[in-house]
């Protein structure tokens, strides 16, 4: 769909383990705003033609996604950026009161290296904020951690049917776009 | 309390005026800071509060459809010289999160005032994730947050935090309990 | 469906003509592109670049607009930004601020995050969108022609007006505007209400 | 607009859903917060319900993950103006996926009930299947009357989605019906029936 240009493996390497990481899992549905930090992945994503992408207005609509997905049979995985992490809070109650697996993957902005000041505040919290909505979290800043920690977060979320993040720090994210 | 009677008409009980109501000391402390938007979802405990700024001729009632929107409206609101507050439940908070990041950035000032649901007696299984996180998910981007678990500290606490937004420039909410706004029993 | 007609404005240009005869508008800018474009026409102490929270820049204006009833307000932002805040186009036709215009400079694109394409690439219809909500006036912006009609409504019409104008996807050199947020803050009201 | 014009709503919305939902054959049902749920549940608490009770703005979307899974069946999502302005964004998401099984009806009595019948944005002029039009719906419609909605009985189920219809229904809430206020219990006992004894995929 996105005819963008796709940072390349060299530029973001553990994208491709995530995305085999993925289909293990046999991860029928994403659901994403664009962002680049997820940029690579989200193109595996909608190369796949096992995986139904979904481009979404806002984040909040992602989790509610993934609660039908669910519903349905199938499993999802959402990406977002950390921004896009406290339009969900709410949304991610559902999550909880419902007890439905929820894997999130989430890129850091505000956060290592931020040189954009209006990222910090939201970046800052993040971790935080996912917490008070109770999902459990695993941070990650070493690229070659990345798809095991994905791996583990999966088999948490659809074995223990709990809400999951992965937080891709910033350090793994930057493609050198925009200072 | 009052509420108890979720179908009653706000209108009649804001006028009852037996005692009087704490959504009558916030729209004093409103009105005090010379407020002059009120961004707001409906929500049964501020009803009667809601509707006297709706009557207010000084005070626009703007109605959202979803709470972040209002971060935005007072934002711009300052921005023109005047200032707001939005009025909300607690489960709103959750979708306003990101859009904090703004006043915080900008160090502009914002007053909250969020009825709480999810804690004290209530009914609904569905609100208690979200009101369990509510001041932490409001700390995390750096709110500050007060309370307030009876109706007589409402008037005083909703004061502070209009002195700390207004005059010390902060984001801040006033958290009233669910105990002050009561709770809704639908199994009788 | 909504690409059925040829896209040739550039976002620059149409930026600069739409601010040329601004007066003493205020500007609110949403995320990205279209800060850089308001920028490149020329900072003034009546803009403010909004730099976070993607679906506030309509919302902002509504409460500045409500504020300063006599002055022009423009909202200038992009379609991922306005798609993120969809819901407040029911909020501000409810209002009806007389003063109050948007412009989207729709590229079809997410600039910031790599030129993916938006809703509005498969034909979502924001204008329509407006229209529903009820907006007073709407408009599509496809040519220079177009654009010499709309720029009027946007800065005298009776609001609320929302005008989108498709522009071509290229992305136009970064001119960054300041983002230190306190400190727009304080020289937009200095200028505005001669107070800090 | 056409609908702030003040013509007597006919429809009664627990009679218009029960209508709905009279021939909904093995479609699913996701309702949205409120009154909306009673609504639903008035016609029958059977396990295809899936009543999403914790939040505005989310049953839309639920109903477009669920319809993506199972392309096979129908799936409603029968939920209040309110709710589905909290949401609006929703519709251009679902109208750029063209979702074909999937149908919005949006119960439009212009009021939050839930919190003491305050005006939402409907009651105001704001146009919910223009909306949806714009945003790419192959179907939307608003209807009022008896007529009107002998046609969205049809429809929701038959027309290629996604498919919108708006009821304006009279200015009331609905009588409370006993629902089973648990997601964990919902969302598994939904589960059981649509994907059998698979309950751990």
């Amino acid at each position: 769909m996105a005819k963008a240009p796709i940072p390349t493996r060299k530029q973001q390497p553990w994208a491709d383990p995530v995305h085999g990481v993925l289909r293990d899992f046999d991860i029928r549905q994403m659901a994403y705003v664009p962002d680049g930090g997820h940029a690579r992945l989200i193109g595996l994503c909608l190369a796949d033609p096992k995986m139904r992408s979904v481009l979404l207005t806002t984040e909040e609509e992602g989790v509610a996604q993934m609660a039908g997905a669910w519903l349905g049979g199938q499993r999802g995985v959402f990406l977002t950026q950390s921004g896009g992490v406290g339009n969900c809070i709410n949304m991610l109650s559902v999550i909880q009161e419902c007890r439905i697996p929820l894997l999130a993957l989430v890129s850091m902005r505000g956060q290592w290296g931020e040189t954009f000041p209006w990222q910090v505040p939201m970046g800052q919290g993040t971790q935080a904020a996912l917490e008070a909505a109770n999902v459990i979290v695993k941070h990650v800043d070493e690229a070659d951690q990345v798809a095991e920690t994905v791996r583990a977060a999966a088999a948490m979320a659809f074995n223990t049917s709990r809400a999951v993040a992965v937080v891709v720090s910033q350090r793994l994210t930057e493609t050198g776009g925009r200072g | 309390m009052a509420q108890a009677k979720a179908k009653a008409k706000p209108k009649s009980r804001a006028k009852a005026g037996a005692a009087r109501h704490w959504t009558a000391d916030i729209f004093d402390v409103l009105k005090r800071h010379n407020l002059k938007q009120v961004a707001y979802v409906p929500d049964t405990g501020q009803a009667p509060l809601i509707e006297a700024c709706i009557r207010d001729n000084e005070i626009r009632a703007i109605p959202l459809t979803t709470e972040e929107e209002g971060i935005g409206v007072l934002a711009g609101a300052h921005l023109g010289g005047e200032e707001g507050a939005l009025l909300l439940q607690s489960s709103g908070i959750g979708n306003c999160i990101n859009m904090l990041g703004v006043p915080i950035e900008c160090r502009m000032p914002l007053l909250m005032i969020v009825t709480m649901r999810g804690e004290w007696g209530e009914f609904n299984p569905w609100q208690l994730p979200m009101s369990q996180g509510t001041q932490a998910a409001l700390e995390a981007v750096g709110v500050i947050v007060l309370r307030a678990d009876s109706a007589e500290r409402v008037g005083e606490t909703v004061a502070a935090a209009a002195k700390m937004a207004f005059d010390a420039g902060r984001v801040v909410a006033v958290l009233i309990g669910q105990r002050v706004v009561g709770h809704k029993n639908w199994d009788r | 469906m909504a690409n059925a007609k040829r896209i040739t404005l550039d976002r620059r240009k149409v930026v600069a003509r739409v601010l040329r005869d601004r007066g003493d508008a205020l500007l609110i800018t949403g995320l990205g592109a279209p800060s850089f474009d308001a920028m490149a026409a020329g900072d003034s102490l009546n803009n403010f670049y909004v730099w976070s929270g993607m679906g506030s820049a309509v919302p902002f204006g509504l409460g500045l607009a409500c504020a300063q009833p006599g002055r022009r307000v423009l909202t200038v932002t992009g379609d991922g930004e306005m798609l993120m805040g969809l819901g407040s186009l029911a909020t501000v036709a409810v209002q009806r601020p007389a003063n109050f215009a948007v412009v989207v400079i729709d590229n079809q694109r997410y600039g910031e995050t790599g030129g993916q394409l938006t809703h509005t690439e498969f034909g979502v219809d924001i204008p329509a969108m407006a229209k529903g909500a009820g907006f007073r006036e709407v408009a599509t912006v496809y040519t220079n022609a177009e654009l010499e009609e709309a720029v009027p409504l946007i800065l005298k019409g009776e609001g609320p007006v929302f005008v989108t104008v498709k522009v071509r996807p290229e992305p136009a050199k970064i001119v960054l505007p300041p983002r230190d947020g306190p400190m727009m803050r304080h020289r937009f009201r200095a200028n505005l209400l001669g107070e800090g | 607009m056409a609908g702030r014009k003040a013509k007597a709503e006919e429809l009664q919305r627990g009679a218009a859903v029960a209508a709905i939902l009279k021939r909904r054959g093995d479609a699913l049902v996701v309702t949205g917060i409120g009154n909306a749920v009673h609504d639903v549940a008035a016609s029958g608490d059977v396990a295809e319900n899936f009543y999403l009770s914790g939040i505005m703005g989310g049953a839309a979307m639920v109903g477009m993950g669920l319809a993506l899974a199972r392309p096979d069946r129908r799936v409603l999502v029968i939920t209040g103006d309110g709710e589905m302005l909290a949401g609006i964004g929703s519709l251009a998401t679902i109208g750029v996926e063209k979702v074909p099984n999937l149908a919005i009806v949006v119960i439009d009595n212009r009021a939050y009930a839930a919190t003491g019948m305050q005006a939402t944005h409907t009651a105001r002029g704001v146009d919910l299947a223009g909306i949806a039009k714009a945003s790419g719906f192959n179907h939307a419609v608003a209807v009022s009357d008896a007529a009107g909605l002998r046609a969205v009985v049809d429809d929701a189920y038959e027309k290629p989605g996604p498919y919108f219809a708006v009821l304006r229904v009279k200015s009331e809430g609905s009588p409370r019906v006993r629902v089973p206020a648990d997601g964990t219990f919902t969302a598994r006992r939904f589960r059981r029936a649509l994907l059998g004894d698979e309950m751990n995929p």
